[in-house]
């Protein structure tokens, strides 16, 4: 790669982010942190009942209560048919994504939206609410995501035929989609197997967790502009969903991105903005929604909950011979679990020449699923890496070994289809296999697991723009909402290419007005994808400034090179020259051709695939089922960590996200379906001292597609936690647990029944 | 809804008058921590809210007969930073100190996990063992009444209308005697108790155990007191056999609930497990007296 | 060559491995949409597609070499 | 609704306003006080975004009513930096990337700042015990914990 000849100046470097100094004074303008002039203050009616029929909705009384200045219904959107949409992420039902903003005809999980009001105070708006009666018919209602495939079970959408299946059924089913990815004679592979382990696992559904709650404020003008204000990981697709759910087009609407306090995949649809600009509309004043804690558990998407069966057998020395894996997400209320990628996850990591992998999305009585962090994959990894470890065991070789010799390479086909290019797996194993943690001795019920795990990592479209001062200072204008100091990363990659100091680019995250569209931060993306697009126009601004120069000198901008923030002749041959700098053609921009923008826009392919692997040591109390995290470190392939601080945040935020998830984190609903742990006290997620350091490990094996070798982050360090600390239990007492979470009351009936 | 009215009252008199007049319909307000997020979650609607904080009685630590009175209002902070209450009666601070973050220990106060009567409050065990007293005044005027006989039911107290707890007294505590207090949550902090015990022994100069008491909390309707646990104790040196009768006794004494935070089964077995491990930290307290 | 990846097996009565002349992918889906009518739709809808390893997820123009291995693969989105 | 006038002191300034006796002190500094730097994550006490200092202690202004500021000296993020010097945690916290989404940052700056005020020389366990009611989802607490306990032993060298 010829940007490894020339040394960097500031990739690889751990500058401050463009945008902490407002993060660190209170200054930075999170979702609810806006206020307008004559704001109303919006609220949600939310249903109680897992799954009832809506008979009739009677909103008179409290559209009569003053201060109340509307009330909208399921009846106040437009009827929109059922198609699949492809909506950049995936694809989107835009008819269910009405429903589940508003239900119609049937309500499908408690908190399930069912009417909204707008009133001059929020305690107006919400004793509205206790004003609208809705008559419910209550019907039977299913949770739990096997118990919803059988055929005797309520059933939620009597349109819902699972496709996928060859015919398709003639019958409804809460089924919504069977997937398959297969290679090879299956039956041949276990039958030359040595060993084979075969279990089932379940997972429960968890939450991002963000500490900011939904927020928007929208105000309507009356020709029908929308101005949108939100916390979002995406203001392109905010404008796109409104405008297909409203009806609108898409140039009447524009929404800015305010800072957003954690998504991790939960920011990427929409629940409120849609609503908030229906009541301003209405109104004709500004309204303001922002979701309590409770309604953010009760109504936003978590991932999937699932129930997986996994075989695999091997050789004595360690070759798997066969896999095989059947995988059942809930999608929630709505069809769409993210068993598709989670299919096609689960033995990504590895070259098994046969193998099979069925997914089942399904469809439950709880909120619609969202995106979390690499979709799909930690699932099907607690159940695959779990598995290789017992394998692992069986055939008493080292489970790293084990790993090592079944490792995706450069060239080997991948279960999911395509041939790998160079990627990193096997030198994060190498990297484990070599930290000090890997052989660090244990005490007495202490016990050390590692797991292994993947995500595609994606690339897609992108703006970018780069407006170049009269001093020759720099302004990028990008269009992802900077979640974990992406701003910081692309201003580095400007810097970079323009050859000037940090200290004089800023950026700005533009509105959908300001920057062209571009795809929204998630799967791990911006640094990669938005990242090229800088590159690309900081590039822009380095010809045009060789032009400017070549203008000066009265020479051919042939003649002209860029190096270390100046313009220089070629060579000899160009002429003698004393060196122009950025700030030098800034001030002369007017005489040489008028202001110096660079602009880039582009759909970024060659998104290098990310593999992580984990250490965990644990010590279980046994008495107790308490499991402690003693020590943990998290290896990845960055490709290139641009910011390395904020590479490592990725690795630790991900794994403590994963350690919540294996051990104390899930939904606890009651006999009639509704959730009895909607916040923090009761949905557990790590606290400070819960944890340990995590220390990050960045391996680089560079992605050959992107200007510097990035490679997405955010994503694969939630992958192999689970498994992890499963396999380092087992380590410890000799218990396997099979199902999460590994809570205390969980961990302590297994240990009581032997294990 | 009526407006909710708010009084910070300089005297107890003054607060039992505006309670007494409000005839049900008025809220005390002590840390606030279980208080305010009723009111933010509609579970209740106060019509008056009686913010107790301003009497000064109610916020003071006062040395008695050596052992100490502790306004009701005293949050877990003020309590935790008192060397002496924490030299004599260590089980009952650390159980204060355990009940949320540092956020909540700067609020919560000893009397109000009194009152809210929550069944997992992790004070009361550790009070319950100390053998405290606490001062009800009321419009008929001031009695006393045992820790143990507060809390009725899960948010259920015996307090009479416009009675509030003023204070709670500790107990002088006898020489080569200590107590402790465990509790058992998934993380490590943050949570409510999903099984708490406290115990409290006395040893005799010969370390024989003389007199004991052992409460357990979140395992049934209220805080218990548990004579059978205590039993297994006194009379012998605290031996391994003592501490697993001790246990099987907490056992036997639970009638706890399955729900979000634990199981019948699971709080009944590390009702056993904390109880032989709190013993055996007040032991070890005792011993190196 | 062509390997079509889960979803379009519908279309292909079971068919994974199917050899088919197009200079870029453009041409491709309408050479499959040709043996499998219907299919065309279904892959630009929902699929990304995999040339030589590389994957490209709204493929168009992309072009493919007589030898080249192409898979189509679900689109794939992120948290 | 009757509004009740409350006189209080917020970062060293004496402010009087109106509430409504239910509204919680967080609800004052941010609707009527236009203070936007304490953040509401749960309104329950359990994740310490809108953490405050209220008479030099350390308390979530979610579950403080605004009535109960009268007389009182509250302290939010927005005094934490002195004029254009940022308080050696806030720089800290920057130069060890110590935040991500930075909507728990103010919290847990104000935390950090008690428990150094308090405990000039804090263990690991310490400062993880004294900020377990601050939640982070973004950072795994890893550089949090080592921004306090960097700038703990900077403050102390002098």
């Amino acid at each position: 790669m010829a940007t490894e000849v020339k040394e960097l100046k500031w990739i690889g470097k751990r500058p401050i982010r463009p945008d902490g100094v407002d993060k660190v004074t209170g200054r930075a303008k999170f979702g609810a942190d806006l206020t307008l002039p004559g704001m109303l203050v919006g609220k949600v009616l939310r249903s109680p009942h897992a799954h009832a029929r809506i008979k009739s909705i009677d909103t008179t009384k409290a559209r009569a209560l003053a201060g109340v200045k509307a009330v909208v219904t399921s009846a106040d959107l437009p009827e929109l048919a059922s198609e699949w949409v492809p909506a950049g992420e995936l694809q989107i039902n835009f008819r269910d994504l009405s429903s589940n903003i508003l239900a119609r005809q049937k309500v499908f999980y408690d908190g399930h939206a069912v009417a909204a009001v707008a009133a001059t105070s929020a305690a107006l708006a919400k004793q509205a609410l206790a004003l609208i009666e809705v008559d419910y018919e209550v019907l039977p209602h299913v949770i739990d995501v096997v118990a919803a495939m059988q055929p005797e079970a309520p059933l939620l959408h009597d349109d819902l035929f699972t496709e996928g299946v060859t015919p398709t059924p003639e019958t409804p089913s809460n089924i919504a989609k069977r997937v398959e990815f297969a290679r090879g004679d299956l039956e041949a592979g276990f039958a030359q197997a040595d060993a084979v382990v075969e279990r089932d696992y379940t997972t429960k559904p968890v939450h991002q967790g963000y500490i900011e709650p939904h927020a928007v404020v929208a105000s309507t003008s009356e020709d029908g502009q929308s101005e949108v204000w939100c916390s979002t990981q995406g203001q392109f697709s905010v404008r796109f969903y409104i405008a297909k759910l409203l009806s609108m087009e898409i140039s009447q609407i524009r929404v800015t991105p305010s800072e957003i306090g954690g998504g991790f995949g939960g920011k990427t649809t929409v629940y409120l903005e849609p609503l908030a600009v229906l009541l301003s509309r209405q109104t004709g004043r500004p309204v303001k929604m922002v979701m309590t804690r409770a309604e953010v558990f009760r109504a936003t998407g978590p991932t999937s909950g699932a129930a997986l069966s996994v075989k695999i057998g091997a050789t004595k020395d360690g070759t798997v011979t066969a896999a095989e894996a059947t995988l059942r997400y809930q999608a929630g209320a709505f069809p769409g679990s993210p068993v598709q990628p989670g299919a096609m996850c689960a033995f990504a990591p590895y070259a098994f020449e046969t193998f099979k992998v069925v997914g089942y999305d399904v469809v439950v009585n709880r909120p619609k699923v969202a995106a979390y962090r690499a979709p799909g994959s930690p699932i099907a990894a607690f159940g695959v890496e779990s598995a290789l470890d017992e394998l692992a065991k069986r055939l008493e070789i080292d489970p790293l070994a084990l790993r090592e010799k079944n490792a995706a390479r450069e060239g080997t086909h991948a279960a999911y289809g395509p041939r790998y290019g160079p990627i990193g797996f096997v030198e994060t194993l190498q990297a484990v296999r070599e930290h000090p943690h890997y052989q660090a001795p244990l005490g007495p019920n202490q016990g050390r697991g590692i797991a292994s795990g993947f995500w595609f990592n994606i690339g897609g479209e992108s703006c970018a723009m780069l407006n170049v001062a009269e001093d020759g200072t720099v302004v990028v204008v990008s269009g992802n909402p900077d979640i974990g100091g992406s701003r910081a990363s692309l201003a580095m990659m400007a810097a970079e290419v323009l050859g000037i100091d940090f200290e004089r680019v800023r950026i700005i995250v533009g509105d959908t007005s300001t920057i062209g569209y571009t795809f929204l931060t998630g799967g791990s993306r911006v640094t990669f994808a938005t990242g090229m697009a800088v590159v690309q126009a900081a590039e822009d601004v380095v010809r045009q400034l060789r032009e400017r120069a070549a203008k000066v000198w009265e020479i051919s901008a042939d003649a002209v090179i860029w190096e270390d923030g100046q313009a220089h002749p070629a060579g000899a041959n160009a002429g003698e020259f004393e060196p122009l700098s950025l700030r030098d053609i800034a001030a002369e921009a007017g005489k040489t051709g008028g202001p110096i923008c660079g602009n880039a826009s582009l759909n970024a392919q060659g998104a290098g695939p990310g593999f992580g692997t984990h250490i965990c040591d644990v010590e279980v109390d046994k008495e107790t089922g308490r499991v402690t995290i003693l020590r943990y470190t998290a290896v990845q392939d960055a490709g290139r960590a641009v910011h390395p601080s904020y590479v490592e945040g990725q690795l630790q935020g991900g794994a403590a996200q994963g350690i919540g998830w294996a051990l104390n984190e899930e939904y606890v609903y009651d006999e009639d379906g509704r959730l009895q742990n909607p916040g923090f006290l009761d949905y557990r997620v790590p606290v400070a001292s819960d944890l340990p350091m995590i220390e990050a490990v960045i391996v680089e094996v560079p992605n050959p597609n992107h200007p510097y070798g990035v490679r997405g982050v955010g994503e694969v360090p939630i992958v192999p936690p689970m498994a992890a600390v499963a396999n380092a239990i087992e380590n410890a007492i000799g218990v396997r647990m099979c199902d999460l979470p590994m809570s205390p009351p969980r961990l302590l009936a297994a240990i009581d029944n032997g294990g | 809804m009526d407006a909710m009215q708010y009084e910070a009252p300089g005297s107890v008199d003054e607060a039992v008058a505006l309670l007494a007049a409000a005839d049900g319909a008025a809220w005390v307000l002590a840390g606030g921590t279980d208080l305010l997020v009723q009111l933010r979650a509609d579970l209740i609607e106060p019509g008056l809210v009686v913010d107790i904080k301003g009497i000064s009685e109610l916020r003071a630590i006062t040395p008695e007969n050596g052992g100490f009175r502790i306004g009701a209002a005293v949050t877990g902070a003020e309590l935790g930073e008192h060397e002496g209450v924490k030299a004599v009666w260590p089980g009952v601070v650390e159980a204060m100190e355990l009940i949320g973050s540092v956020q909540i220990q700067g609020r919560a106060t000893l009397g109000g996990n009194l009152c809210n009567a929550s069944p997992a409050a992790d004070s009361v065990p550790a009070l319950i063992a100390a053998e405290a007293l606490c001062s009800v005044v009321g419009p008929k005027g001031r009695r006393e009444v045992a820790v143990a006989e507060v809390a009725t039911g899960p948010g259920e107290t015996s307090l009479g209308p416009g009675e509030i707890v003023v204070d709670i007294l500790l107990p002088e505590r006898p020489a080569r005697a200590a107590d402790a207090y465990l509790r058992f949550i998934p993380r490590t902090e943050m949570d409510i108790a999903v099984v708490g015990v406290a115990v409290s022994l006395v040893l005799d100069e010969r370390g024989v155990c003389a007199q004991a008491r052992v409460a357990l909390g979140a395992v049934a309707p209220r805080a218990l007191l548990v004579p059978e646990a205590a039993a297994a104790l006194i009379g012998g040196t605290v031996d391994d056999d003592a501490l697993e009768r001790l246990a099987a006794a907490a056992r036997a004494a639970c009638r706890p609930i399955d729900d979000m935070r634990g199981t019948v089964a699971y709080r009944t077995k590390v009702a056993g497990v904390l109880a032989r491990r709190a013993a055996g930290i007040a032991l070890a307290r005792a011993r190196s007296e | 060559m062509v390997l079509v990846g889960g979803l379009s097996q519908d279309f292909t009565a079971g068919e994974s491995q199917i050899e088919v002349q197009a200079d870029n992918v453009r041409r491709l889906i309408e050479a499959l949409d040709r043996r499998f009518p219907g299919l065309g739709a279904e892959l630009e809808a929902k699929m990304a597609v995999a040339i030589d390893g590389e994957i490209y997820q709204d493929p168009y123009l992309e072009p493919i070499d007589a030898d080249s291995e192409v898979f189509f693969l679900p689109k794939i989105g992120g948290g | 609704m009757a509004k009740y006038h409350v006189s209080t002191s917020i970062n060293d300034e004496a402010v009087e306003f109106l509430c409504e006796p239910q509204q919680t002190l967080l609800d004052v500094l941010r609707d009527e006080l236009q203070l936007f730097g304490s953040k509401e994550g749960c309104s329950s006490g359990d994740c310490g975004a809108c953490s405050v200092m209220l008479d030099g202690r350390l308390v979530c202004a979610c579950l403080v009513l605004g009535v109960e500021a009268e007389g009182r000296a509250v302290e939010t993020i927005e005094g934490m930096a002195k004029g254009d010097q940022l308080h050696p945690l806030q720089q800290s916290f920057l130069e060890e990337a110590a935040l991500q989404c930075g909507v728990c940052t103010p919290g847990i700056l104000i935390a950090a700042k008690a428990l150094l005020e308090r405990n000039p020389n804090p263990t690991e366990t310490e400062v993880r015990y004294w900020l377990a009611g601050n939640l982070c989802r973004c950072t795994g607490y890893d550089k949090i914990v080592r921004s306090v306990l960097a700038v703990a032993e900077e403050m102390r060298g002098g």
